[in-house]
């Protein structure tokens, strides 16, 4: 009896949460900023600098420094992608010494513990994409405590925390991105489903709302039918994404893949399922894993900006932060062969508008 | 004595059919739940048992029958392995890089599975000669082969897989190749377990190692026997797994080992040792599968899917154990 | 007296060298090691497992393992934040029910083993789906930010220059070992553990004994989530993923049968310092983390085989 | 019956009556065993002929087992001892290397697999094959139906699970594992230690049967009238030294314990006659389920019940409900006249029913503890305040119960399980009789303990009912329960047939009763 009253209090806190479902399921709750539907650039707020300084910086300036870059998570090809831009950069520059590491997982406990590591070791500069834009941040003010230069790439922690975070595109730029897409290619009456890899991961939750937000704006009509999970696991993926061609048939004319993992996942699905040109896949992807599909014509378009550039540009601005030249309140940055960076938003440096790879260029990037 | 009496004149009027049911009694609950979802998802969103979906539900889920094929056999011998997904992992990572170095296709096909087999063989020495408990030792294990993975790897994805290297995307008679690898190797291991002395002694040592001595049965070795074979499994698991895809990860997917072990248990293979059969993991695998199918057509929130799962196997395991008490 | 003592305590004093061995090694390879700054903020980072490894010694003891620890984590995490931001609590309040919740999701766990004698190992592998999967309904991928600034005195702030959270554990830790070592409840958990039907029949409620150790382990996961959420100051539904493992893996390193029956506090600390030193110390010592996963793995076996042999040779 | 012919062909056609002059089959010469420096077997030469019985006698601990384990293959003797098989000498590495030699083992502690069927049990480990390696399961069942039959099991269904089986029927599928496999030599270790009377008496018949056919077999046991109604020659071990080998016509019971003991022992139940008291507990048609059904007794301060029956007759079932292990379903339990309700062992220790159970070391020992940490487990929470246990109090209640209840040990810290049978029992025996009981329930208290250690036990239960303890007693030993019991009360199909009292109660009657009502019942225990 009282085994079954426990049982039963369980169920009751289960059902009574179930109520609320939001209709984009995957989406956070934060404000979103849909851009406008044709190519007018987002409108650009001149902000002063909100972004940390670090305390007692040694002066650094030309002298060799030690880095490391602490991604979201390693053993993914989408970091190590940024890892090879690093290093790339690094050689150029020739005085920064960078190493990759961090948990496998992402997981916010454990990058935590790694940049704590590396605060008490002594680096000069630390990289980080982070797993949480809010729990990352005493540890990160911590290191800015240290003296250590501290700046963001992929993912952003609150701007206090850091001093310069290298946004590879805004949120309501890879919505609007990939959103076009999808419309040019299926058309505006048509349904279409999204994989990502976990709802609680917060770029995808973002880039998920952004494009509700967008599509509501300027394409009423798109519908969307479900969001799947599929960790980040590519098996699990080709899966849920074939699960869903089953489940929707004909009517399901796109599948986007929020993740790197997803998007050739979600092409391999419509490919052994047969559909190529019948179900579209747009999505974030690197080139080489989505080049199979591209050059089928299973896949028209992959977005992405791309992320060697990112690794690249990351090492640049931590280098003219270390050396001085970087200063709150300047509105740009050299960043090696990117040329000048433009700094947006306060404290961040624009990469640029996300990049959609095709079949025309797919071939000339290999990462 | 009543209980004596009964039990002697039940055992003594049972025939084939109930003596099918008492080994088996398992698989057939869990081959009723995945009958009952077909029929039942079936009336409400038709296209779930089309025969697309059906493949898709079959093929889904393969590699891991097969690898909780090696574990069904470790658990029933009384031991565990929780690295087997970093194993299947690091296979996958091998079989892949072969393929894309050059070799001939068998080859990366092969070395998986035999580096499988040294691996668990290795686990299973620890275990049998050094007796460390089998939890510990692949508790160990499994860090050393996720951590190992990635820094050789670095994560990096392997791609340009040649197309006659990807065996899981073959077909025979229209069906995918991992399902026919699934059936196959799941009869091959129900007979091996239930027809060689080898396969009995499995049982014997995880009912009661030390009669099994008595009995003349070399335990240390029978029992890296078993992770050999074990092995095995993985290593073909892995092969699935790393074909199925034109990519290559070149990560441990994530909780990979807790899904294999489930398989195993919820199929009916006591985690006491000495009981289950290999047909009830496949069945639970495929089970797995279709309730995750199921989960989509239902338009579940996906919010909710994996607490569906973990209601689903406990509802699974408690009728199991209702099972056992009735029979006793 | 002297020889059961011996053999009860010798893979604690295996530990033991090993531990002092690795520090010294640590310590040669960076002098940022063994500084009072560092060593006050590892105790920072391995509150929660250590707190959530101090009843899993408990639960191993009696034969059994908790897989959902985890799980119960990052469900009383999302509950927190629910119950704070969605209902309106006062923030104790919700700091208070969230452990309450720990306590009833471990209850369950203890109730599902006891009264339908489902083993251990599946009942908790069950839940660890369940519980994840409420807290990921429950929050629909939601965090919860924005807690007042008292509440990171928990998780961030210090008492007397030690990490709060660092006390907590150190009382929790004194605590459990008193329980197990003096009480007539600890009896009973070995009791328990090294013969379940012996105990039932000299009297021990062995029912009452693990539903009490299941309910504490979740109750303490509850706890441990709490001082997360205030160390990272924020919540969310992956939160303690995987944290099973690495407390099995502390528990198991401090000389704890699998088997149940035999373990110790004090052994289950040194295991819980040991790892977090080669992760910390590694790192220092420039070692990536995957080079630092292998070598726990390493220690690990090596631990359990040094021991073995050990007291193979001391049993004769 | 290929069986019966592969087990007949290593007789050499040795026929029983001239086994004295036979060569021996088996031969141990001047066999020593160390264990960390502790020599348990010193210097010992023994041998066996085919075709006979050779009992092999001595207390716990004088290393019997030691012996069978050398011969058996578990233990490498130590340098200087020789085996002999057929007058060859052998060394065996693996108890593999025995089987293969033809030497076949019925442990004490049966060693079956309780998942698996009675057929595969018998041929684990050689089972036979059909083509291709695989197993025969038919030809598995008609051969295990085929040594059943002969060992005049009729009634053992081959395809029962072993793990729901009687511990008689368990047996007969450890002879006939042991048959197989072509024994030439059978070891029983303690064979009918938890058999009742019937089941003894069909057991003799069959080791009788084997020596008929020319199997030689070592019989280890306590009860005197067994290896006088079987046994050949005796060998008797004393701390682990051989103290001789008799023809059985040259031994009488005395001379034998005198051998076992090195001294003798006068009586073997030393019943004192206590006066008895006050009612202490009453049961008034108490029934658990169909196991116990309607047991009415009464039970006084100072006396010794006896409760035999057969096992299954719902002996050690209704032990189980007054201890509240299975409560009872219905009827009444009064407690000093007063009603009481027992739900679970805690609730029968807080009234004071102490329970001594059947198997000591599953339900009465934690064999990893210290003798300390037994004995205070009844009585935690007597010996702790606020729940803190005192250790103090604890040690000093050890070191009472080695004193109280002459427990050879090294000390309270030393581990239970290391100590012989009969001390085990009495750490169990203290650790309830510490709880100050009123009533005290002892099931098979003397099984499988040696001579020594048997008789005192049974001082200390004549020393406890004379203190105003109420005990009830259960065993398969008749001479026992006859012994030693004030009123005998015979139960059958989990229903009480008579009670005796002690001046009535004969061998006779007593067995009669056991057996007659369930008949029809005996077939499925036997």
């Amino acid at each position: 009896m009282k085994t079954k009253t426990i049982l039963m209090a369980a169920g009751l806190v289960l059902a009574s949460s179930a109520a609320y479902a939001a209709s984009w399921t995957g989406g956070d709750d934060l404000p979103t900023n849909p851009l406008a539907c044709d190519a007018t650039p987002g409108e650009v707020v001149a902000k002063p600098y909100d972004g940390g300084v670090p305390t007692n910086a040694p002066d650094r300036n030309g002298k060799k420094i030690t880095v490391v870059d602490v991604p979201k998570l390693i053993g993914v090809g989408y970091f190590s992608a940024t890892t090879k831009g690093q290093a790339e950069a690094a050689k150029e520059l020739g005085n920064v010494d960078v190493k990759t590491d961090g948990p496998t997982k992402a997981n916010i406990d454990e990058q935590i513990t790694f940049i704590d590591n590396y605060v008490t070791s002594g680096v000069d500069g630390i990289l980080f994409a982070a797993n949480d834009p809010v729990a990352i941040a005493p540890v990160l003010k911590k290191a800015l405590a240290a003296g250590i230069n501290v700046v963001g790439y992929d993912a952003n922690s609150t701007p206090d925390a850091r001093q310069w975070f290298v946004n590879q595109a805004e949120f309501n730029g890879v919505a609007k991105s990939l959103v076009d897409n999808l419309a040019k290619e299926i058309g505006e009456d048509s349904a279409f489903a999204i994989v990502t890899s976990t709802f609680t991961t917060p770029n995808q939750a973002r880039w998920i709302a952004e494009m509700a937000a967008y599509a509501a704006k300027c394409h009423p009509k798109l519908e969307f039918l479900e969001t799947v999970e599929a960790q980040e696991d590519n098996v699990l993926s080709f899966n849920q994404a074939t699960t869903l061609i089953n489940k929707h048939g004909d009517k399901l004319k796109g599948i986007v893949g929020m993740t790197s993992v997803a998007t050739p996942a979600a092409a391999e699905a419509v490919t052994q399922s047969g559909l190529c040109g019948k179900v579209a896949v747009v999505g974030l992807a690197t080139p080489n894993a989505m080049k199979p599909y591209v050059e089928k014509d299973c896949v028209k378009s992959v977005v992405l900006w791309n992320p060697v550039d990112l690794g690249y540009a990351a090492i640049y601005v931590l280098r003219a932060a270390a050396d001085g030249t970087l200063k709150p309140g300047d509105t740009s940055v050299k960043a090696g062969k990117l040329g000048e960076l433009k700094v947006v938003n306060g404290s961040e440096i624009l990469l640029g508008s996300p990049f959609v790879f095709d079949k025309s260029n797919i071939g000339q990037f290999d990462f | 004595m009543s209980f004596e009496t009964a039990t002697v004149r039940r055992s003594a009027s049972t025939g084939f059919a109930a003596r099918t049911f008492a080994t088996y009694g398992q698989e057939f609950i869990i081959l009723a739940c995945i009958v009952v979802l077909f029929v039942a998802v079936g009336l409400i969103a038709p296209r779930f048992i089309s025969p697309t979906n059906l493949t898709t539900i079959f093929v889904g889920n393969a590699y891991i029958a097969v690898a909780a094929i090696g574990m069904s056999m470790v658990i029933i011998s009384g031991h565990i392995d929780v690295s087997v997904g970093s194993l299947i992992g690091v296979l996958a990572t091998i079989s892949g890089t072969l393929a894309v170095s050059g070799y001939p296709v068998w080859f990366a096909w092969l070395a998986p599975v035999i580096v499988g087999m040294v691996v668990t063989s290795f686990i299973g020495v620890l275990v049998a000669y050094v007796r460390i408990p089998s939890i510990v030792v692949t508790l160990g294990m499994l860090s050393i082969l996720k951590g190992g993975l990635i820094s050789v790897t670095g994560g990096a994805w392997i791609t340009n897989l040649p197309p006659d290297y990807l065996i899981a995307q073959f077909r025979l008679f229209g069906i995918p190749s991992p399902v026919w690898f699934m059936i196959f190797l799941t009869a091959v291991a129900a007979m091996f377990m239930r027809y060689t002395a080898f396969g009995r002694s499995i049982y014997a040592i995880g009912g009661n190692g030390e009669a099994a001595r008595v009995a003349g049965i070399p335990v240390e070795r029978t029992t890296v026997t078993i992770f050999a074979i074990h092995g095995l499994f993985a290593g073909i698991a892995a092969v699935l797994f790393a074909t199925q895809l034109q990519v290559i990860q070149s990560t441990v997917p994530p909780n990979l080992e807790l899904t294999v072990i489930t398989a195993s248990v919820v199929g009916g293979v006591s985690i006491l040792g000495g009981t289950g059969t290999v047909v009830g993991s496949t069945l639970a695998a495929i089970l797995f599968a279709a309730i995750g199918s199921s989960l989509i057509f239902l338009n579940v929130s996906a919010y909710w899917l994996r607490a569906v799962q973990g209601l689903l196997i406990l509802a699974t395991v408690l009728a199991d154990m209702a099972r056992r008490h009735r029979i006793g | 007296m002297t020889l059961s003592l011996r053999s009860f305590m010798r893979h604690e004093a295996v530990l033991g060298i090993l531990l002092v061995l690795v520090l010294f090694v640590l310590a040669q390879q960076s002098d940022k090691f063994f500084t009072t700054a560092n060593i006050l903020n590892q105790g920072r980072l391995m509150t929660e497992i250590g707190l959530i490894a101090l009843p899993m010694t408990f639960v191993i003891i009696t034969g059994g393992i908790d897989l959902s620890v985890g799980s119960i984590l990052g469900l009383c995490a999302i509950l927190l934040g629910v119950f704070w931001q969605n209902l309106g609590l006062p923030l104790p309040a919700a700091m208070a029910l969230a452990v309450c919740v720990g306590a009833l999701a471990g209850l369950v766990n203890g109730l599902i083993i006891t009264r339908f004698k489902v083993p251990p190992l599946i009942a908790t592998l069950a839940t660890l789906a369940l519980y994840r999967g409420l807290a990921e309904g429950i929050s629909q991928a939601r965090s919860v930010r924005g807690y007042p600034e008292w509440f990171f005195v928990l998780g961030q702030g210090e008492v007397l220059g030690v990490p709060t959270q660092l006390w907590i554990l150190i009382v929790f830790a004194i605590g459990a070992a008193a329980i197990l070592g003096l009480t007539t409840f600890g009896r009973a958990t070995y009791a328990v553990g090294a013969n379940e039907t012996a105990a039932r029949f000299s009297g021990i409620n062995v029912d009452r004994t693990k539903l009490l150790i299941y309910t504490a382990s979740g109750l303490v996961s509850g706890i441990a989530a709490v001082i997360f959420v205030s160390r990272v100051s924020t919540t969310r539904s992956d939160m303690g993923t995987g944290v099973e493992l690495d407390v099995i893996t502390a528990v198991v390193l401090g000389g704890t049968s699998i088997f149940g029956g035999r373990g110790t506090i004090i052994g289950t600390v040194i295991g819980l310092i040991l790892v977090q030193a080669l992760k910390n110390g590694l790192a220092l010592s420039g070692v990536k983390g995957d080079g630092t996963i292998v070598v726990i793995g390493v220690v690990l076996i090596f631990a359990i085989l040094a021991s073995n042999l050990f007291s193979r040779n001391g049993d004769g | 019956m290929t069986d019966t012919g592969r087990t007949a062909k290593p007789m050499t056609a040795t026929p029983a009556s001239s086994a004295e002059t036979a060569p021996p089959l088996v031969e141990l010469r001047n066999t020593s065993k160390t264990f960390s420096g502790i020599k348990v077997l010193k210097n010992v030469g023994f041998d066996v002929r085919p075709g006979e019985v050779h009992a092999l006698l001595g207390e716990n601990g004088a290393g019997k087992s030691t012996l069978i384990k050398i011969l058996s293959g578990f233990h490498t003797p130590d340098e200087g001892g020789e085996i002999r098989v057929n007058g060859r000498p052998v060394s065996f590495s693996s108890p593999r290397d025995a089987r293969k030699a033809g030497i076949a083992t019925v442990y004490q502690e049966l060693l079956l697999f309780p998942d698996m069927t009675v057929a595969e049990n018998i041929f684990i480990g050689h089972a036979p094959r059909a083509g291709m390696g695989a197993l025969d399961w038919n030809e598995m069942r008609r051969r295990a139906r085929a040594l059943l039959d002969d060992l005049d099991s009729h009634d053992l269904d081959v395809d029962a699970r072993v793990g729901g089986l009687s511990v008689a029927n368990r047996q007969r599928v450890e002879i006939a594992k042991a048959l197989s496999q072509d024994a030439r030599l059978l070891i029983m270790d303690e064979p009918t230690a938890s058999l009742a009377d019937a089941d003894v008496r069909r057991l003799l018949d069959v080791v009788r049967r084997l020596r008929e056919r020319g199997v030689a077999i070592i019989y280890i046991s306590h009860r005197m009238p067994e290896i006088f109604a079987l046994a050949d020659r005796v060998t008797v071990l004393r701390d682990g030294a051989l103290i001789g080998t008799k023809d059985i016509e040259e031994v009488d019971d005395a001379s034998l314990v005198s051998m076992m003991v090195g001294r003798s022992i006068d009586q073997l139940f030393p019943k004192v006659v206590v006066p008895i008291g006050a009612p202490v507990l009453e049961l008034r048609k108490v029934s658990f389920k169909d196991e116990v059904q309607d047991i009415s007794l009464t039970l006084r301060a100072g006396e010794i019940l006896g409760i035999a029956g057969l096992v299954g007759s719902g002996r050690t079932e209704l032990a189980l409900t007054i201890f509240g292990i299975t409560p009872a379903t219905s009827g009444e339990i009064l407690l000093n006249g007063r009603p009481v309700t027992i739900r679970s062992p805690q609730q029968a220790r807080d009234l004071g029913i102490a329970y001594v159970p059947e198997d000591r070391g599953l339900q009465g020992l934690v064999k990893p503890q210290t003798i300390r940490e037994n004995v205070s487990m009844a009585l935690l929470d007597r010996i702790s305040k606020g729940s803190i246990v005192d250790r103090v109090k604890e040690s000093a209640l050890a070191r009472d119960a080695i004193a109280r209840f002459g427990i050879r040990a090294r000390g309270p810290e030393q581990r239970a399980g290391q100590l012989s049978g009969g001390n085990q029992q009495k750490v169990v025996l203290a650790k309830w009789v510490s709880t100050n009981p009123k009533v005290l329930i002892m099931d098979e208290p003397t099984r499988g303990i040696d001579v020594g250690a048997k008789s005192e036990i049974h001082a200390l239960m004549c020393k406890l009912a004379g203190e105003g303890l109420a005990v009830i007693m259960i065993s398969s030993e008749l001479p026992e329960v006859l012994g030693m019991s004030d009123r005998i009360m015979v139960m059958n199909g989990g229903r009480m047939v008579r009670t005796f009292d002690r001046s009535e109660a004969t061998p006779d009657v007593v067995g009669a009763a056991m057996t007659h009502a369930g008949a029809s019942h005996a077939g499925g225990a036997a």
